[in-house]
């Protein structure tokens, strides 16, 4: 059996007591949970503190471009979807930069599990607002405080009718490591916000702000029925939803496309005879 | 013979047809043909033309003068009317024009009347002036039927049988109204291919075993795309629309790193998109092959037309500092074999080749005998199946001697693949430390440059041993400077070099082309662009000054004519 | 009294029948109708048929790149908020290479109106699927018809909290120009995403096709009900709602950020005798 | 006096804010001061250090050796003793390491117990080391309350007195322990600015009007965005975290199209992104100051290292062919005067200008008496108020002798600006026409090089009059490589030639620094890459080719010590 062990790889360069630390271990708890082995996955990350993920568990890995960790993993999954693909992103990454991305990754339905370590800062900036920092909150770029509205990535995913919208919370590893296991049952594209205490630059939400609000809504509501799901994305406050939002299947793009829908294209092997049959069309 | 067919009138009237169609037609016939197209940004209406220049012998370049124009609107008159040569034939519908044109060259042939009549239908017309054309020129209609068939394929029997009453038709009257014209057909040959440049680039990546193409829509590179979709269910290649361009290099860059050969193409507007994806492929070390299809900028520019204005910035984009491979083709087959270097080069050494093309090459057919399928070889670099489960340990980035690592297919074995966009150790896990920096600099720039530079080929040499004068140029001018050799030699002792491998620089030391040179009297460079980046570039690679430089920059391809001109001006 | 006339500029290269024809003359009836004179007025777009617009209309205009008109938009607003700034823009344009910015200019709530001439297809390019295209359209580039969820931009911009959210239609003028007036009195981003037809490449959504299904639904619903808004832009099939679908008056970035409340940038005169206090902060 | 203080910790033990305090008390005291930082890219942990060094003359590069080195953990320790210089201190806490380290140089200061003792707080062992190491050099501990006060600004009369009362007792260890160390402090003088490269930018982005600034975090970039937005209230900026750098460039031409000066600021990964829409300014006209901080690459490479990788990148960049403004300014003050230069021609000539910068220099502190104000002039080139108002007619792009077109602010009169990234009339509107793309290509690059070109000054030249040995070198490395002419003078006969305006290149004609290359014995170009981009960019521009060139990638600058090493190793 595979151990929480043979996931460890190179010693994390996060803060002590970052909130990454906790999803890292309900990553690895849920991994060898289903007995998944390294070589069985691709962890595909942009750039930022959540994006050194994959150099801290055992994987196969793509550690690209800030933003562009879902065209990555698009373009893995598509010519071999016998593979596991995993992004580990940042919420600047993933809602700021890649924020084109997310929209489309979930029109494609591509099967790729996204989980956002959403700690609503830019980290390894050293403390911009991000996307989903709160209005009102002050930085050094933000002397007047965040002016945007909070960006909220569970609704956005339901108006994109994505199959399986999350959260999760990085204070609660059991509940955490679930959620990864359903994440990646889940026949399609899945996306998993995880609140993310960044214990050095958001003093704001802090271990103590979300614990107290976080509450642990499965079973409350129709995870197939939009309309609750959009309700129950909209609540942010004192109460703040944790577990699964929404679900539905969709044909994956893997199903739709006929090219691939019998064999991964990286095991399709190329047949160099039809080439004539190519250069013939042009007589 | 040596003429000159051109098919003009407003977007959407059904010239790309016409064209198309007459240019199957000779090429089938075993003519030598060369097609080139003119169009504006939009899809209705405005001006557009297309040209068919038809010969016995070789033809490679556009050339001034019209010997047949096919006259679908009064502003094809008004615009082409001065270019027609001596002998020229006018095909226009009076009726539908609303005018009639007073002079021998005009013929008025009702087309639309011919094609309600014979074929039931008006927009048949345009298969009418095709039966025209051909029978105003005097060559056998025999292949008419075939060919509209391969047009209208899936078009069912009626449809074809309609359209070729109307092209018989049509065919008659040309035949008739030109019976004093004067032209000579020469003598058909075998049946030859006829193939654009974006086709080519499509085939080279059949050929070479491409499974996948990411890209967004952009002309003048959309032909790749709409190639490869086409054939993607026969030949097994996923083709993606991107959400813009750089989710289409990163797509290409995922797929790559899983283990297939994979594509994009673009324009300039959105290779500027790609750029940071470039140096990402550069950094992980992830091949990738991107055509680049120049059109006239900056910025949106002229988007349907010519222009070599990115060599430069192919030559030097993106951030940091890395090796790659820029290929210039000069003309389809030319395309067609780069893009199977290419691939191939991309995956040996793991670097990014960049292939350029322009509007005039991409949309322009050539006719050839056949394309060497053999000289290009295929081999798979990869490290995959047992020699990868047995290897005793997998490093993504090993140092070796010549600076290439294996490159492994994740999830084929036990080993992990692990690629990073930060500086990294051989393992592929980021580092902080001077000392694995500079050898991983040395791994992936000094080492690799070498052995990428000894597989440049020189420049193409054509023309006389020891030339005066000598032309020199990079691309899509490639037709237009050899015919150019071809006139005026042998009264001008004049010689080509044509650059088509263009980064790394040919061994200036391993082959001789630099004394050619030096040793000519009047050496010009010609290049379809305003600041001369060719010019500019050899500067940069060896030091050497052109004694001239011969421009375009107004979206337009150069003519034979022009370079002619041109050189006319300049050599005295 | 400006006239209709007088807001004609070059005569438009698109094709006979296009559904933009219907756009422009309900946008001109809209602003003749506002007594809005062209240099009160700047235009932006990207690039695409309905990006030329500002080339057929007299204004201010900033015609910019693909996918690139909303933050083009935003620099002209908060450099000069005296001005009138209007997006012209495609499905392509807006929701595919510009879809980032369409997400992050609603969170921003600048005062700009987003007017997308949505036909459901890369007109300019010669028919590839857009976001908008429907599941299953057959194209050159899609030769195994679009496998991707169609794109919901009123769905998304209610996720988001947009405050003006309609859909309209190109072949029913007035209506239209009624959503722009509408638009234009808006205080914050205005979004009208607007069903046009491209009789040329869009062979699915004609003229008809929409004729049959458009619905008038104002005062069917509560304009200010985010959920009732959302299930409204759920709606497409046999009956696709046209109108105001969501109204919120959120606070403007204008408003909120101190250094333009008072006075647009544009307007505020450069004071060299403050640099001595700069300067000698680096004492 | 010459000597160099080092502070080295994890990240997050306040290794800034020692050094950074050092640094103020020493520039107060009116010394020298050179400061430079070497940090990982994480936000606690690894090992970074801060240098200090200070001296009675004008200093301009760091030098290797230490001779004050605070440890902040063993990590520290091991790494820089190797450094010491003979005659060297560290000053450490035996206690807070938990080791003990013997040789007279190792000085145990208890610095958490001052801490806790004098200030009540652990975390005020910073300042404790602060006190330590200038009573260690025996420098006036005058100034100390006053920095302080400025470091702990808004923090309150109580918490900065806890503060002085830990540093004097620092002070007082530190003195007592280096009792016999004999460092000789120098004479103090006049109080001096003391300015890092990020700030030099913004304050010359504040003297010349800038108005807008939108960017997305990147470092080394950072520091321009945060500067600026402390200072957007009180001078009127606004200052816009976009949502990538393809928006923060858009939204500067947005805001520059409707009439104020703006500027953005990116490193090579975000400048790829970018480079479209400098595509765009060209094609738009629109005045834009981009500022290019660079780091290793490619990709993401060395996030928080230095590197002179993108010259030809930048000088190349985006498609299509324009012109455009490239500096490299060499220290903070460079920065500032050509900050405000790039904001001139920027709106002067409406191209784009790029300030290119790289970490070593964003993020080094320089002394200087004070910055010249009034040599930087400050005109409006924009048209606007009556004049537009009374205009007779407006056009955009309109033709003129010199290419440069009235740029009217949109909405201050009733004439239309229209903008347009297309191939455009004098109007702005679409065109598709050869006559008047060639006019337009004219007017936007040809016209307009040879007014760009003239408003280039010549390079830096410094040292001997009739060099023997000239070296060479562009932007940051003006401190290593001025500092070596002087080490090395007279008895070498020696010269600099420093090129802070690259592009256009400078004047060959007007300008005779060419000779000094070509009549020189020896030349040697310094640069803090792998390739040579600035040999290779000579060449191009004149066919000049470098003696040898004297190159660093590992992502640290040079020191002085390295370019007098490499000269040694390449003068024989
Ligand atoms: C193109 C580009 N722009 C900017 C950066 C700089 N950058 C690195 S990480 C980051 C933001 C990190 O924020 P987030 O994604 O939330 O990750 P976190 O560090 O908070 O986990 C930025 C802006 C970059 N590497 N590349
Ligand atoms: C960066 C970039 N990529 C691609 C293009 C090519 N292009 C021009 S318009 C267009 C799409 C047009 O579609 P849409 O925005 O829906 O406008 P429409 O023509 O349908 O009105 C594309 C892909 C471009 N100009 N720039
Ligand atoms: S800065 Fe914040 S997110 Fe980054 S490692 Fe530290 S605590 Fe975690
Ligand atoms: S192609 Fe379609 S959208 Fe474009 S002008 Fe024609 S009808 Fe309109
Ligand atoms: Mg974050
Ligand atoms: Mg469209």
């Amino acid at each position: 059996m595979i151990s929480f062990d043979d996931y460890k790889d190179q010693e994390p360069a996060w803060c002590p007591g970052c909130g990454n630390f906790g999803i890292r271990n309900a990553f690895i708890d849920a991994m060898t949970g289903m007995g998944m082995e390294p070589h069985q996955l691709v962890i595909v990350s942009g750039i930022g503190q959540a994006a050194k993920f994959p150099h801290y568990v055992k994987c196969n890995a793509f550690n690209g471009l800030h933003g562009r960790a879902l065209p990555v993993a698009t373009g893995i999954r598509l010519a071999n979807h016998r593979m596991h693909v995993i992004v580990m992103t940042g919420d600047g990454d993933c809602y700021g930069e890649g924020g084109n991305h997310f929209v489309h990754a979930m029109r494609r339905n591509v099967n790729v599990k996204l989980f956002v370590h959403d700690n609503q800062i830019y980290g390894l900036t050293k403390g911009q607002a991000s996307p989903t920092s709160m209005e009102g909150m002050v930085t050094k770029a933000q002397p007047f405080g965040v002016m945007s509205e909070q960006f909220n990535p569970l609704a956005m995913a339901i108006a994109l009718d994505c199959g399986f919208v999350a959260r999760g919370f990085a204070g609660d590893r059991a509940h955490l490591a679930g959620l990864f296991v359903r994440a990646m049952e889940h026949e399609g594209f899945a996306l998993v916000d995880i609140l993310q205490p960044c214990v050095t630059f958001n003093k704001v939400n802090t271990y103590e702000w979300y614990r107290e609000r976080v509450w642990k809504m499965d079973g409350e509501h129709d995870e197939g029925d939009r309309m609750e799901a959009f309700k129950m994305s909209l609540l942010w406050g004192e109460r703040i939803p944790i577990g699964v939002i929404f679900r539905k299947r969709r044909p994956t793009y893997e199903e739709r496309n006929p090219v691939i829908s019998r064999a991964p294209l990286v095991e399709q092997a190329f047949d160099r005879s039809k080439l004539a049959a190519a250069l013939a069309e042009f007589y | 013979m040596d003429y000159t067919l051109m098919v003009g009138g407003e977007a959407g009237q059904g010239i790309q047809t016409i064209g198309g169609t007459l240019a199957k037609v000779f090429s089938r016939e075993g003519y030598h043909v060369l097609t080139h197209q003119d169009y504006e940004s939009r899809v209705r209406g405005g001006h557009n033309f297309y040209r068919v220049r038809i010969s016995e012998e070789p033809v490679a370049s556009p050339r001034q003068g019209v010997d047949i124009l096919i006259a679908l609107d009064r502003e094809s008159m008004a615009r082409h009317s001065g270019e027609l040569n001596a002998g020229a034939a006018v095909i226009y519908d009076a009726d539908a024009l609303q005018v009639r044109y007073e002079g021998e060259a005009f013929l008025d042939i009702p087309l639309e009347r011919i094609a309600v009549e014979r074929g039931g239908s008006r927009v048949m017309s345009n298969v009418a002036a095709i039966g025209a054309a051909l029978g105003a020129l005097g060559l056998a209609q025999r292949p008419l039927p075939e060919v509209l068939e391969w047009a209208l394929h899936g078009k069912g029997r009626d449809v074809v049988e309609g359209n070729v009453r109307v092209a018989e038709e049509g065919y008659r009257h040309g035949s008739k109204a030109c019976a004093k014209c004067g032209f000579e057909p020469g003598r058909p040959g075998e049946a030859k291919m006829l193939i654009a440049g974006n086709d080519a680039v499509g085939l080279g990546a059949l050929a070479s075993g491409c499974r996948f193409y990411a890209a967004y829509p952009m002309t003048p590179s959309t032909g790749i795309m709409n190639y490869l979709a086409a054939r993607s269910g026969d030949y097994g290649i996923v083709v993606e629309q991107a959400e813009d361009e750089i989710a289409a290099i990163n797509m290409v860059l995922g797929a790559s790193y899983a283990g297939v050969r994979s594509m994009t193409g673009t324009s300039g507007g959105g290779f500027s998109l790609m750029v940071e994806g470039l140096s990402l492929a550069a950094m992980t070390e992830t091949p990738v092959v991107i055509v680049l299809a120049q059109r006239p900028g900056p910025a949106t520019g002229f988007p349907t037309r010519t222009e070599q204005g990115e060599l430069l910035f192919a030559s030097h984009a993106a951030h940091g500092e890395f090796p790659r491979v820029v290929f210039a083709p000069g003309d389809p087959r030319q395309a067609f074999l780069l893009t199977c270097k290419a691939f191939d080069l991309a995956e040996r050494y793991q670097v990014p080749c960049i292939i350029m093309t322009d509007q005039y090459l991409a949309d322009s057919e050539w006719t050839y005998g056949e394309f060497e399928f053999d000289c290009v070889s295929y081999a798979d670099h990869r490290l995959r199946g047992d020699p990868l489960s047995e290897a005793a340990g997998y490093k993504r980035y090993a140092f070796t001697s010549g600076g290439v690592s294996p490159l492994a297919v994740p999830g084929a074995s036990r080993h992990l693949v692990v690629a990073d966009s930060d500086e990294h150790d051989e393992e592929g896990h980021i580092v902080e430390d001077a000392l694995t920096r500079t050898r991983m600099v040395e791994k992936r720039l000094l080492l690799k440059s070498p052995a990428l530079k000894e597989a440049i080929a020189p420049p193409l040499r054509y023309g006389s041993e020891n030339p005066e004068v000598v032309i020199a140029g990079w691309g899509s001018t490639y037709g237009c400077m050899r015919e150019a050799v071809d006139r005026l030699s042998p009264d001008t002792d004049i010689a080509m070099l044509h650059f088509s491998e263009i980064c790394p620089f040919p061994d200036t030391g391993r082959y001789g082309f630099m004394e050619a040179l030096e040793n000519a009297r009047f050496t010009i460079c010609v290049e379809n662009n305003a600041s001369g980046q060719f010019r500019r570039l050899v500067r940069a690679e060896t030091g050497y000054e052109f004694g001239a430089g011969l421009n375009r920059c107004d979206g337009r391809p150069f003519t034979v004519d022009d370079v002619l001109g041109g050189l006319h001006d300049l050599i005295r």
